[in-house]
This record gives structure tokens, C-alpha cells and sequence, in this order.
């Protein structure tokens, strides 16, 4: 495990979370969601879990997001937060 | 078949909950039927495992052959078993009532709710039977999902509810994880019985993680169970969904986690810990006596029928937590008989709602004008109902208040006992505002009238398909009275078996 | 003194409460309905009746039926006190049911199979009050009476019966749930014991001074039927029944219901050896004593007869209170048989009132006057049953005047003397202005449509009766005398 | 320095992770903003978990195929001291299991390997974790369901706009 | 609101922290999780008892079966949840529309090519993955949900009908369905040879397995696929649920 790497990855995480929280556009923020997700998923290869990790590709990156745009664009892409 | 008779228990409505999803195509009309017997199965089989624990104590059903703490195990013991039959049969009762109000509530969508009813008490069965921390979780899970979904089927504003229950639901489940994830870095187990083990192989009482995941898990359950500052979600989740969903998920979802809440204190954490070195219970009952004065108070200014029972159901959960956390024997006895009596007893009163709302269409006290006469039957079984809230003997409700009280007084609590007093007071305005207002009428006339309001709206009495589980509901409450010697007898055993006198006065 | 196994008292609890089922289902059939009213309430008396001689003989009976707490069990048990009370309870039934059938069909009352079943489950329950063994029992009935006689209070269903009704339930719950449930539940914690009456009580040494006057005060005011003020004013508001339900609730049933169980739980629970020696009679006789003046006063105001018998009521409940809370030998024969005695003159009384409303219409004393030549019978009965309440010679209520006059005077308690003699002058002055006026005065014209005009002859029977059972009780007292004075030697001597 | 915080910034990330999804699912407004949120919070709970399972100088918990068909000697490195002492204790751990498994590791195909369990990481949280991650993307589903319905119905995703709907349409 | 969850954050975040100390250091060997009896048992045993190399598919499918099981049904209860809210039949009452108009246009032809020669190695890669479970990270949920995906991919690039013909609702339940009957199945028919319920070793007789260690080998391949059944069915349905608001009509 390599400490350097590990951070940034969580350093990134944290970032990529607050964007798509922040960010007004649902779509966009759908998006980042799948970022983070896959900046997760990331990180669990790293620490030797590579079955959750595949799982959060195949679902968080994959699946969550797809299920978040199509609601997104199914209901209203904007957000007041 | 007995030897299995713990895994049937849930395993039976899980499969004809499987069943019943297949059936929206066709057989539309054996979804009930298959229900029922599904649920009957179920009662059977819990019976027959309380009366196997009653025989040769605790039952610990390995499953997949796994020896805990390797594999998962069903373990059941005293308190499971009577939860257990009471989370069947209520479940077995609300399913009898369902027959007409599913049609006309969801009748495009019979199968998804027949299926989302099966799965929701194969959850709460789950969660009774299992003997592993995290096992628990996945269950608590099953049931909240079904719950959202039951909930959010309803009408407009039950979609809003049932978001509010996703999100506080999901905070609250999130926290039990957590707490479980505390416990197993510090124990590395998850078997409950064996974290307890190794809470006191390693000397754990004075670790922070411990302590910050009894925190966490009691704060997950406290938001699931809906304990006063964290009930946001419950009225309105209760109020607005289809009767059918309420009449399970009200006597039975706050319960089963008062009974996760009893379970993770006394077999998890060991009473020791959580009473003797943890010693929050002065905070914690003055925070249930809020609870419950809160509770009823807000109960008080409602003018809907189901929303005023839903803050008796939060009030109800200030008692429980409150016996709990006397730290005191006959404290605990309480709480666990009323878990098993206020399962009933809201059941009751749903029910009553659910034929109320359903015959009248209406959802506020109003609707109850002049309904001693249209539907005496229907009336008798709420009066057990409501009797057993404020506590009238020889009903159950009566005796969970007598032990409750006890508690109190025994571990010299008069604020707990103060607060229950007031509370049944208030059930005793409540529900005799609503007596009133089904014996006089809205507006009662005058001088002598003897005629008023018959015969302007049609209203007879409720089918019988509503009719049986209410009474039966109603009749069991003055069994489960009468009987509560050797309820109580089942749950003291428990409780000397569960080592209480390390953390109790 | 030896104990009987038996499940008779069990029997004489349950018959009218098994009696409700014919009465429901003869429902449409008022003949049949009422008849199993009857057969029901001879069944009762018999089987209560038939326990007599065996209490008679200084023996108690007993019957455990269910353990329901641990180390609590719903128990039966007859004694001298409870067979007074219960021979009261089943006898005064029957004359009310004769009565309310004259009343409720002389009114074309609607709802009388309702009527008819509540009252059979209330008598259920004053007799499981009157026959209980244990505290815990006695609060069971107690509740069921509160909620059993609900239907009958508001019987009329209309503004103000709601009025009442809540009022009713407001204290009588409040009270029971507040007061009585807690000081049982304490008292269960502190003694460890069954809660078995017994004669000398079963508190002492297990609870300190001041623990014993605030659970004598939780008691005393948590049996709130018994009309002690400030809880008292429930009794005029449920004054809206129909009159049957009133002269049996307010005379015999309700009311007494109250002071039995003060009167239990002074004797049974804490003892009057143990009253005595911690000096807490005084309290509960001050009590009783300020309700007892000031209830009179107020009667005096009242212009609504029923109103005027309720606040009358009031305070004679006091003196029976007033007489346990005496402590002596004599005041605790006085105030059981001020049970019985009172119990057959204030249901004459009430039976006269209803009478009069049921033939005229009437309900103010107002307007009575010269209501003697009109209802001979009814107003002669009203004549005697004033009498035996005020304690006059000639009725039955001389003699538990007597007795509660004579334990003031051995207890030494002249305060208590002077507040008795008041109290019977107001009483005095209350009734006889109505008996007087009805024969006396001239009325005017337009009062009364017809000369002669009593009511249904059922309750004019009924009425007869018990005014001449008043009288009669006057000459031969038994068997409340001897019963009341075996039940006050069981508490005095058995230590 | 970094690296004499590594031991536990793990943990102290996850909280913060946690902490901004827990944030989000209190204070937004806007539906699908509180599910993002409430996923954000639910991936901080697995990392947590994950966290639990790393240990120093192992792999993934997958047996290679050479691993599986060699003796235990070949991948074990030497120069871990306390590996000896905990290989006797565990090789009588196992004997104790083989006596209580009977013959169900008697048949063990693989009877000459023994596994060193500082070699590989924790499976035990991994499993769990898939697990919550189902449950997470299923209240995810659901609550997009939820929060579909409630558009089609009050035509917005905003709470505060909804109440007011509802405010509005009660008096 | 922004207040309440400052404080819930403060106060969550504070509690949190303050356990952090406690913790056992970072990849401690030592540490309880790691030296527990448990976790080194699922470690150094599995391969003995169970035959199988991936640690977590063994644990996940036989050791912690009963939590799979629910697991799956936790999916399978998403899919009837999502379908009871959104799922219309038939004209309903009107509802919102989108905000965003979703523009219609003819499918590009990169994007459908792509998608048809796509698909098919997407589906091979998720069989791969469900069937190779037992020796490389992947199993039932994950090939499951790659499997899903591949439809999922299919109603994007193309409509939801044509996805829709692939699998209607009627057989996304019906897989569904038996999805999780292969996976009870297993262990009802366990408690049918007398042993406990997902108690795989007793199977040996009905399987092309030589003995109880095969058994449970081969019962946990086939309880995937069971995982996989269901996983892929509900995916499919969540997904085209949500993307046609409940009409399974019109998707995205």
C-alpha cells in the first residue's frame, strides 16, 4: 500500500464529493457522483479489496449513476442547492 | 419439521412472498389466500419454537451448518421466541384485514404489495430470530425498504412521508452499521453472543470505540424506533400511507427495534456494561419522560384519526425505552410485556382506523359520528384497543403499565412514573373524546334526542374479513392480560438467564 | 373463625354479568329482556342470600380464581362487611329493575336493552367490589363499574349528558389512574405481600409515618366514587342519567362502591389498630367532616330535586367515612350500617324523584308544591325515606345515626359530635320543606293537569318497598346490625 | 510527517467523507441531492469497513492457483520472526478445528497447505461490504423511485417548494 | 435545516473522532478483526473446507450464505418496492412533466454499432465473471449486475422497447423469481437431506461432486447464479422503471 497515492486518492474522494454536492446542475452532479464512486472504488483496489471494489464499479460507478441520470432527467436537472 | 421450525418461521413468508410477486400476472385472486396460509405457516412454526425454547431452553439453529461464530446462527431464546410468535401473528391479523382495503388502495398492484407485506414480516422476523450483528443489519434493511414502499404507495403526501422515512431510516440503519463496524475492530466478531464474550475476554468496557458504538447503534435504533426528538418521520410516514401498510407497519416496526434496542443492550453489551458502566439511564429516562409527555401531548391536538394514534405510538416508545433504561428488573419485564402488548393493542387501533377510513372515507375524529350504533362490533373491539392504551384492567396494557410502574418505583424514578400516569390520563382524554364523539355524535342534540343521525349516510358494519382480526385482536389483548403471570414468567427467565445482576439495582 | 372454600361469591359476581347475554339477545323482545333481568337478579340474591348463615356464624368464604401477577390473584372473598354490602347491592337490583321498568317504559326510553346490559354489568361489579379478597381485585371492579356505568350516566346522549358523562369519567379515571394505581403499585413494592385484606391490616412496619399519610391520602381521595370533596363534584353532573340509574348509582351501586373501598382500606390495608397508633383518623374525619357541612349547605341551595338528593348524598357518604375514621367500635358499626341504612333511604328518595318526573314532568322542588294530593303514595314514601336519611326515629337510618353518634361521643371527638348534630338539622331543613310543601300548600291551578297521577305501578312498588323496608329496618335492623358489628369486632379485636 | 499520520488518516478521511454526506442529507433541499448525499454517506461507511480489513505486508484474499499447488514454505518469506511462533499456535488452532469439523477438513483436498493468515487481508468486512453496497444502491433505487413519484405528483424535487404545494392546498 | 445538520455533523463528527485514537494502528496485524479467531479461520480453513481460493466468494456464499440470501432479497425487494411506487399500468392520473424536454432523436449509428458489438462481450465478460467467482474476485452480484448493465446499455443506446423485448416485466420477474428460488432452493433442499437450512455439504448425493467439500464448492457456484439471475432481472427493471417513469413505455 502506498501511503502517497492513498491520499491523494482521499484527498480527491473528498473533493469529488463536495462538487457533487455542490453543484447545481443534477446531471453534472450525477456525473461527479460516478467520479467518486470510481475514485472509491479505486482506493478498495488499493487496500486489497478487489471484490467490493469490482462491485462499486459494476454498481456505484455503473448502475447508481445511470439510475440518478435517468431520474434526473425523468423529474428537473436543476437544483437550488 | 420442529428442528426447523426456526428457519420456517421466516422462511415461509419469504418464499410465498417470492411466490405472490409472480402472481400480478395471473391468479390475481390466490395472492390472499396464499398470504394467509403463508402467515399462518409462520405462526405455526413460531409457536412451536417458543414452545421448544419453553421445553429445553435457548435453540441455536446454525445455519449452513457453520458453527458460530464462523457461520450465522438463529438464536433463540426467551425473549426472541414471544417476540417472534407476536411479530408472526400480528402480521397473520393485518394480512386477514387486508383483503378489501388492498383492492381499493392498490388494486392495480396487488402482487407488489402482497409481496412488499410478506417480505416486510420476513424482515422483522429476520430480525428477531438472527443471532448475528450483521446479519441484523441486511434485515433491518429488508424491512425498511419494504416499509418505504408500503408507505409510499399511499396518496400524495405518503410519497412525502415515505422520502422523509428513506432519508431518517437510512441515517438511522447507517448508524447501526457504523456501531457494528466499532465493535468489530475492538471484538473482531460479529456473532452477538460472542462479541459479548470478547467485549469481556478483552477487557473492552473502558474503550472509547465501545462506548461510541453502543452511542451509534442506540442512536440508529432510537431513529428507527422513532424515540422522541428522532420521530420526525413517523407521523405523517403512518398517518398518510394505505391502511393496510399501517396496520403493520405501526404495532410492529417501532417494536421490533425496541426489542434490537433490549437485544444489543443486555445480550451484546451485557447489562453490566451498558447499566453499571455506562450508567447513562438518569439522561435517558428524563429523556423518555419527554418522550412520552411529548408524545401524548402533541397526540392531543390532532384532529386526524391516524396521526393522533401515531403520536401515541411515539409516546408508547417513551415508555418502552424509559422501562428499559431504569435499570431495574421489573423496569425491563415492563418493557418487554409492553412490547409484546403494544404490538396489540396498535394493531387494534389501526385496524379500527383502517375500517373507519375505509367505510367512511373520511380520516378526521368526525368520521366517527354516531358509530356505536352504525357499527357496534367494530366499536367493542376498538374499546380493548383503547382500554388496553390507557390502561384499563384486566387488559394487557394495564399490566405492561403496572410493571412499568413498579419499575419506576422500585428504582425511585418518580418522574418515569409521573410521566406514565399523565400519559394514560391523556389516552383516557383521547380515547374517550373519540368514544364521545361515536356515542353522542358530533353534535349532540339539546334535550333528549333518540334519533339522530341514523339511517343519513348508509354505514353498516364492517365485513367480516376486517371484522375477524379486529376482534380477535381485541380478545387477545384480555388474553395476553390475563395470561401476563406466565408472559412475565417467560420473560424474568430470560432475563436471569441474560446475567442482569451485574448492571442492575 | 374458620374459611370456606366455595365458588358461590364467584357465582353471585358473574350471574348479571352472564345475565347480559339473554338481555342482548332478547333485545327485541322487551318481555323476555326484562324477565331475564329478573330471573337474574333473584339468582343473585339467592346465591347471596344463601351465604348468609355461614357468615352469620363468624366464617369467611373464599374462592382464588386466577393468579394473575405474580403473588397477585383476582380473589373472592365474603366477610361481614362485604355480605352487608352485597345483600344491599343484590337486594336494592331487583326493586330497581322493577322500578326502571315502570320508569323506561313509562318514558318510552330508546336504547333500553343498552340500558339493561350496562346495568347488569355494573351489578357485576359492585359485587366483585363488595366480595373482594385482595386490594388488587377491589381496583379491577372498581374500574369496570367506572366504565360499566359510563352508558348508563349519558344514557340520553345528548349535550348535556356529554357534560356529565365526561365530568363522571374525568374524576373517576383521573383519580383511580392517578391516585389509587400508584399507591397500589407502592404499596405492592413496599409490603411484597398478596394485598390480602385482613383484619388488622397488613401496612404497618412496612412503611414509614409520612409514607402512611400520603398513601392514606391517595387512597382516601383515589376512590374518588365516595364523593369526598374536592372530588365530589362529579355526583351532581352524573345527576343527568335517567332516575334508576341515578337512584341505583348515586344510592347504592357508585357511591357506596367509593366508601366501601375507604372503608377496606382503612380496616384491610392499614389497620385501625395501626390508624390509631400513627393518629391518621383525624386527617380523613376532617375531611369528611368539612364535606359534610359544606355539601349540606349547598343542598340547601338547590332547586333541582335530583340535585338536592345528590349533594344530600354527598355528605351522608362523608359520615360513613367520617365513622370509620372515628376509630371506635361504635362509629365503625354506625358507618356499615349507614350503608345499608342509607342505601334504602336515599334510593326511596330518588325513586320518589323519578316518579314525580315520570308522572309530571316536574324536576324543580319549586314546583311541587302541592304535589301530596296528586301522588299520595309517592310523596308518603318521600316522607319516610327523608326520615331514615336524616336519622330520625321510624327509619333504619336512626340507627346508624345512633352508632355513629355514640362512637363520637366514646372516641372522645365532641368536635365531630357537634358537626353531626349540624348536619342532621341542615338535613332536616333540606327534606322536610319538600314533604311539607307537598301536603300543605295550596298549588296553583295551572301546575298539574289531573287530580290523581301517580306513575307506572312498577315503580310505585318498587318505591313502597323500600320505604317500608326502611321502616321495617327501623324495628328489626338485622341482618346489617349483626353483620356490621361481627365486622367491626373483626377489626377491632383481632390482634 | 505524512507518512506518521498515515496510520489513521483513513479513518479521520472517512469521517470527513461521512460527515459531508451526512450534511447533505439533513440540509439540502433538493430530493436527489439528499440521495447523493445519503450514497456518499453509505461509501464512507464501507470505506470504514474496508479500512478494518488492510493489514501491513498482505494480499488479496484470493489463493493463486501456485499458491494453492505449492507447500507453504515458497511464498512465506523469511525474516518475519513472529511468524514461526504464530504458525504453531495456529497449526493447533487447526488441529482443534479439524477435531471439531470431524472429517469435513479430514477430506480436504488440499491437505498439505497451510495458509499463513498474516498473508492475506480480512475477507471478512469485504463480504460484508458487498453487502452494503446492495442495500445501498437498492435504497438508492427506491429512494429515486420515491422521489420520481413525488415529482409526477407535486411537479417538483424540492422540499421546500413541496411544502408549500401542501401548505397552500390545505388552506 | 442548515443548522440541524450542522449540529447533527458537529456532534456526529466529534463523536466519531473522538474513537479514532482507540482504533488498532493502520494494517496491524494484531489488531482484534485481523488475530480473531474468525477471520483467520475464513483465511487459513476456507480452501480446506469449502475447496474455494477466493476467500470472500466462500464466505460470502457458504459461510455467510443466510446474509447473501438476504442480500439478494434485499435487491429483489428494491425491484417489487421501485415497480409497487412508479410502476403505472395503463393511463393514469396526469402527471409532471419533465422539466427538460428529453430531445428524440434517431439513434446514432457509432453509438448502435458499437452497442450491438458491445453487448455481446459484455455478457460473455459477465457470464466469465459470475462462473469464475470461485478463483477470481467477482461472483453472482457482480457478474449479475455487469449482466444488467449490458441491457441497460442496450435501452440507452437504442429505446427502452427494444430492450423491453429482450426482457418484458413478465420475465424480469420470472428471473427474478427464480433467482432466488435457485439460491433457497439449495438450502430448502438441505433441510430436505436433514441438515440445517444452506447447510451445502449434505448435497453431495444429487451432485457431480465426490464429496461434502465438492459440495459445498459446486452448491456455492450454483447459488450465484442464482444471485446473478435476480441481480440481473431487477437491475433491468429498476432501471427501466425509473428511466420511463413507471410506464415502461418511453425511455430515456
Amino acid at each position: 500500500m502506498i501511503w502517497a497515492f492513498d491520499l491523494i486518492l482521499l484527498v480527491f474522494l473528498v473533493i469529488t464529493a463536495i462538487i457533487s454536492l455542490r453543484t447545481k446542475d443534477l446531471l453534472s452532479a450525477s456525473m461527479i457522483f460516478g467520479v467518486y464512486s470510481f475514485l472509491m472504488c479505486l482506493l478498495w483496489a488499493e487496500m486489497e479489496a478487489v471484490d467490493v471494489a469490482f462491485t462499486e464499479a459494476a454498481v456505484g460507478a455503473g448502475v447508481s449513476a445511470v439510475f440518478l441520470i435517468a431520474t434526473v432527467l425523468r423529474t428537473s436537472r436543476r437544483s437550488s442547492d | 419439521m420442529i428442528d426447523q421450525a426456526p428457519a420456517l418461521i421466516l422462511l415461509i413468508p419469504f418464499l410465498a412472498a417470492i411466490i405472490v410477486a409472480l402472481m400480478g400476472f395471473r391468479f390475481r385472486s390466490l395472492c390472499y389466500p396464499l398470504v394467509l396460509l403463508s402467515m399462518a405457516g409462520s405462526v405455526w412454526a413460531s409457536i412451536a419454537t417458543l414452545l421448544s425454547v419453553l421445553e429445553g431452553g435457548v435453540i441455536r439453529y446454525h445455519l449452513g451448518g457453520w458453527e458460530p461464530p464462523f457461520g450465522i446462527e438463529l438464536r433463540i431464546d426467551g425473549l426472541n421466541a414471544l417476540v417472534v410468535v407476536v411479530v408472526s401473528s400480528v402480521s397473520l391479523l393485518a394480512a386477514i384485514y387486508s383483503r378489501r382495503t388492498v383492492l381499493a388502495e392498490n388494486g392495480d398492484k396487488i402482487s407488489q404489495f402482497y409481496s412488499l407485506f410478506l417480505l416486510l414480516a420476513t424482515g422483522l422476523l429476520g430480525m428477531v430470530l438472527t443471532g448475528d450483528a450483521f446479519n441484523l443489519y441486511v434485515l433491518i434493511e429488508i424491512a425498511a425498504l419494504t416499509s418505504y414502499a408500503l408507505i409510499a404507495m399511499g396518496p400524495k403526501r405518503a410519497t412525502l412521508a415515505a422520502y422523509k422515512y428513506v432519508i431518517m431510516g437510512t441515517i438511522g440503519a447507517s448508524f447501526y452499521l457504523l456501531g457494528v463496524g466499532y465493535l468489530y475492530i475492538k471484538t473482531g466478531s460479529l456473532n452477538m453472543v460472542d462479541i459479548q464474550e470478547q467485549l469481556v475476554a478483552r477487557d473492552l468496557a473502558g474503550s472509547p470505540a465501545i462506548m461510541v458504538s453502543f452511542i451509534l447503534i442506540t442512536v440508529g435504533v432510537w431513529i428507527k424506533m422513532a424515540f422522541f426528538p428522532l420521530h420526525a418521520w413517523l407521523p405523517n410516514a403512518y398517518c398518510f400511507s394505505p391502511t393496510t401498510s399501517s396496520c403493520i407497519l405501526a404495532p410492529l416496526v417501532t417494536k421490533v427495534m425496541v426489542y434490537v434496542m433490549v437485544r444489543m443492550m443486555l445480550t451484546v453489551y451485557g447489562a453490566e456494561y451498558t447499566f453499571a458502566h455506562l450508567d447513562w439511564s438518569r439522561i435517558i429516562v428524563w429523556m423518555a419522560v419527554v418522550a412520552i409527555l411529548a408524545g401524548s401531548i402533541s397526540a392531543l391536538g390532532q384532529t386526524n384519526l391516524r396521526k393522533m394514534l401515531s403520536f401515541l405510538i411515539i409516546a408508547e416508545v417513551g415508555y418502552m425505552v424509559g422501562g428499559v433504561w431504569l435499570a431495574e428488573e421489573m423496569g425491563m419485564v415492563g418493557s418487554i410485556y409492553h412490547i409484546i402488548s403494544d404490538a396489540f393493542m396498535t394493531l387494534c387501533v389501526f385496524l379500527f382506523a383502517g375500517i373507519i377510513i375505509s367505510k367512511t372515507g373520511k380520516t378526521d375524529l368526525n368520521a366517527l359520528d354516531g358509530m356505536f350504533k352504525k357499527m357496534p362490533l367494530t366499536m367493542t373491539g376498538f374499546l380493548a384497543g383503547a382500554f388496553s392504551l390507557i390502561g384499563i384492567p384486566p387488559t394487557a396494557g394495564f399490566f405492561s403499565k403496572w410493571y412499568l410502574i413498579q419499575g419506576g418505583i422500585n428504582s425511585g424514578r418518580w418522574e418515569y412514573v409521573v410521566a406514565l400516569l399523565i400519559s394514560s390520563l391523556i389516552n383516557a382524554v383521547l380515547f374517550f373524546r373519540i368514544i364521545e364523539i361515536a356515542h353522542f355524535g358530533v353534535k349532540p342534540a339539546e334535550g333528549h334526542s333518540h334519533h339522530h343521525s341514523d339511517g343519513h349516510d348508509k354505514i353498516s358494519e364492517a365485513p367480516l374479513s376486517q371484522l375477524i382480526p379486529l376482534l380477535g385482536t381485541g380478545a387477545l389483548l384480555l388474553i395476553i392480560g390475563l395470561y401476563n403471570k406466565d408472559i412475565v414468567a417467560v420473560i424474568s427467565d430470560f432475563l436471569s438467564s441474560s446475567n442482569l445482576g451485574g448492571g442492575i439495582r | 373463625m374458620t374459611t370456606i372454600e366455595s365458588f358461590t361469591p364467584v357465582w353471585a359476581c358473574i350471574v348479571s354479568l352472564l345475565a347480559a347475554i339473554p338481555i342482548v339477545f332478547f333485545g327485541k323482545s322487551p318481555n323476555l329482556r326484562e324477565g331475564s333481568t329478573f330471573v337474574a337478579g333473584f339468582i343473585k340474591l339467592a346465591l347471596v342470600v344463601s351465604m348468609l348463615p355461614t357468615i352469620l356464624s363468624g366464617s369467611t368464604i373464599e374462592y382464588t380464581l386466577w393468579e394473575i401477577v405474580p403473588n397477585l390473584k383476582i380473589a373472592f372473598r365474603v366477610d361481614g362487611l362485604g355480605m352487608l354490602f352485597g345483600l344491599v347491592a343484590s337486594s336494592l337490583w331487583i326493586l330497581t329493575s322493577l322500578y326502571s321498568i315502570g320508569y323506561m317504559r313509562g318514558l318510552k326510553e330508546h336504547s333500553q336493552t343498552r340500558f339493561y346490559a350496562f346495568f347488569a354489568v355494573s351489578l357485576s361489579a359492585t359485587i366483585g367490589v363488595a366480595f373482594s379478597a385482595n386490594l388488587f381485585t377491589l381496583y379491577l371492579f372498581y374500574e369496570m363499574l367506572s366504565l360499566a356505568t359510563y352508558p348508563l350516566v349519558t344514557h340520553h346522549q345528548d349535550k348535556e349528558a356529554r357534560t356529565g358523562g365526561r365530568t363522571y369519567l374525568t374524576y373517576l379515571l383521573s383519580t383511580s389512574i392517578g391516585f389509587v394505581l400508584p399507591a397500589l403499585i407502592y404499596v405492592f413494592i413496599k409490603t411484597g405481600s398478596s394485598l390480602d385484606f385482613s383484619g388488622n391490616g397488613f401496612l404497618e412496619g412496612h412503611i414509614g409515618s409520612s409514607e402512611a399519610v400520603i398513601l392514606l391520602l391517595l387512597l382516601t381521595f383515589g376512590f374518588a366514587k365516595c364523593g369526598l370533596m374536592p372530588f365530589h363534584s362529579w355526583l351532581p353532573g352524573a345527576m343527568v342519567a335517567p332516575t334508576p340509574v341515578s337512584a341505583l348509582l348515586h344510592a347504592v351501586a357508585v357511591v357506596k362502591v367509593g366508601v366501601f373501598c375507604i372503608l377496606r382500606v382503612d380496616t384491610g390495608v392499614f389497620g385501625i389498630e395501626y390508624l390509631i397508633t400513627e393518629n391518621l383518623g383525624v386527617i380523613v374525619s376532617w375531611i369528611a367532616a368539612f364535606t359534610i357541612v359544606v355539601s349540606s349547605l349547598i343542598a340547601l341551595t338547590q332547586d333541582n330535586l335530583k340535585r338536592r338528593l345528590a349533594f344530600s348524598t354527598v355528605g351522608q357518604l362523608s359520615y360513613i367515612i367520617l365513622g370509620v375514621s372515628l376509630l371506635t367500635p361504635q362509629g365503625l358499626t354506625g358507618s356499615m350500617m349507614h350503608i345499608s341504612m342509607h342505601a334504602f333511604g336515599k334510593i326511596t328518595l330518588f325513586f320518589c324523584a323519578g316518579a314525580i318526573f315520570q308522572a309530571t314532568g316536574k324536576k324543580y322542588i319549586s314546583e311541587m308544591v302541592g304535589l301530596g294530593n296528586r301522588m299520595p303514595i309517592t310523596m308518603i314514601a318521600f316522607f319516610i325515606g327523608s326520615i331514615s336519611v336524616i336519622g330520625l326515629p321510624l327509619g333504619g337510618g336512626f340507627w346508624s345515626k345512633f352508632y355513629l353518634l355514640w362512637g363520637t361521643v366514646s372516641g372522645g371527638q365532641f368536635a365531630m359530635l357537634i358537626v353531626l348534630l349540624i348536619s342532621s338539622f341542615l338535613n332536616a331543613a333540606y327534606f322536610f320543606p319538600i314533604a311539607f310543601k307537598a301536603f300543605f300548600c295550596k298549588p296553583e291551578e295551572s301546575l298539574f293537569e289531573k287530580k290523581f297521577q301517580e306513575a307506572h305501578p312498577c315503580s310505585v312498588i318498587a318505591l313502597s318497598v323500600t320505604a317500608i323496608a326502611s321502616i321495617a329496618l327501623f324495628i328489626y335492623p338485622e341482618p346489617f346490625f349483626s353483620l356490621a358489628e361481627m365486622a367491626a369486632s373483626v377489626y377491632l379485636n383481632s390482634n | 510527517m505524512l507518512e506518521s499520520l498515515s496510520p489513521s488518516f483513513n479513518y479521520w478521511i472517512y469521517i470527513i467523507i461521512m460527515m459531508i454526506g451526512l450534511y447533505a442529507m439533513i440540509s439540502k433541499n433538493n430530493f436527489v441531492k439528499k440521495l447523493i448525499g445519503m450514497s456518499i454517506f453509505q461509501t464512507a461507511i464501507i470505506l470504514f469497513y474496508v479500512s478494518i480489513s488492510v493489514k501491513d505486508g498482505s494480499t488479496i484474499p484470493i489463493l493463486y492457483h501456485d499458491q494453492i499447488h505449492a507447500g507453504h514454505g515458497e511464498h512465506h518469506e523469511a525474516g518475519h520472526g513472529d511468524h514461526h511462533q504464530a504458525l504453531d499456535t495456529h497449526a493447533e488452532d487447526r488441529h482443534d478445528s479439524h477435531a471439531e469439523r470431524g472429517d469435513a477438513v479430514a477430506g480436504s483436498h488440499y491437505p498439505d497447505l497451510i495458509i499463513q493468515p498474516d498473508d492475506f487481508s480480512n475477507p471478512l468486512p469485504h463480504v460484508l461490504m458487498l453487502t452494503a453496497i446492495v442495500v445501498g444502491v437498492s435504497t438508492l433505487g427506491v429512494g429515486l423511485a420515491i422521489t420520481q413519484k413525488l415529482y409526477g405528483e407535486f411537479g417538483s424535487i424540492e422540499e421546500s417548494e413541496i411544502l408549500d404545494t401542501i401548505k397552500s392546498s390545505n388552506d | 435545516m442548515k443548522i440541524l445538520g450542522l449540529i447533527a455533523v458537529i456532534l456526529t463528527g466529534g463523536l466519531l473522532l473522538s474513537a479514532v485514537h482507540d482504533f488498532p494502528d493502520w494494517g496491524d496485524t494484531t489488531s482484534p478483526a485481523s488475530s480473531y479467531r474468525l477471520s483467520q479461520y475464513y483465511i487459513t480453513e476456507t480452501i480446506h473446507v469449502t475447496a474455494v481460493p477466493n476467500m470472500v466468494t466462500a464466505v460470502l456464499a457458504d459461510f455467510r450464505g443466510y446474509d447473501t440470501m438476504f442480500e439478494t432479497v434485499v435487491i429483489f425487494t428494491a425491484g417489487i418496492a421501485i415497480i409497487g411506487v412508479l410502476r403505472r399500468y395503463g393511463p393514469g392520473p396526469k402527471l409532471a412533466a419533465p422539466k427538460e424536454t428529453i430531445t428524440k432523436e434517431k439513434p446514432d449509428l457509432i453509438i448502435t454499432t458499437t452497442c450491438r458489438l458491445l453487448i455481446p462481450i459484455i455478457q460473455i465478460f459477465a457470464l466469465y465473471v459470475i462462473a469464475h467467482g470461485h478463483h477470481s474476485p467477482g461472483g453472482g452480484f457482480q457478474g449479475g449486475v455487469i449482466f444488467g448493465a449490458s441491457f441497460i446499455l442496450l435501452a440507452l443506446a437504442k429505446d427502452l422497447q427494444t430492450a423491453q423485448k429482450w426482457v418484458p416485466e413478465k420475465r424480469v420477474l420470472k428471473l427474478a423469481v427464480i433467482g432466488i428460488f435457485i439460491y433457497a432452493g439449495f438450502g430448502l433442499v438441505a433441510m430436505l437431506f436433514g441438515s440445517n437450512f444452506l447447510d451445502y455439504s449434505v448435497l453431495h448425493p444429487i451432485m457431480p461432486a465426490t464429496d461434502s467439500i465438492m459440495a459445498r464448492s459446486h452448491s456455492m457456484l450454483g447459488v450465484e447464479i442464482g444471485v446473478a439471475f435476480t441481480v440481473t432481472a431487477i437491475m433491468f427493471s429498476i432501471y427501466s422503471n425509473l428511466a420511463s417513469h413507471g410506464d415502461l413505455k418511453e425511455g430515456l
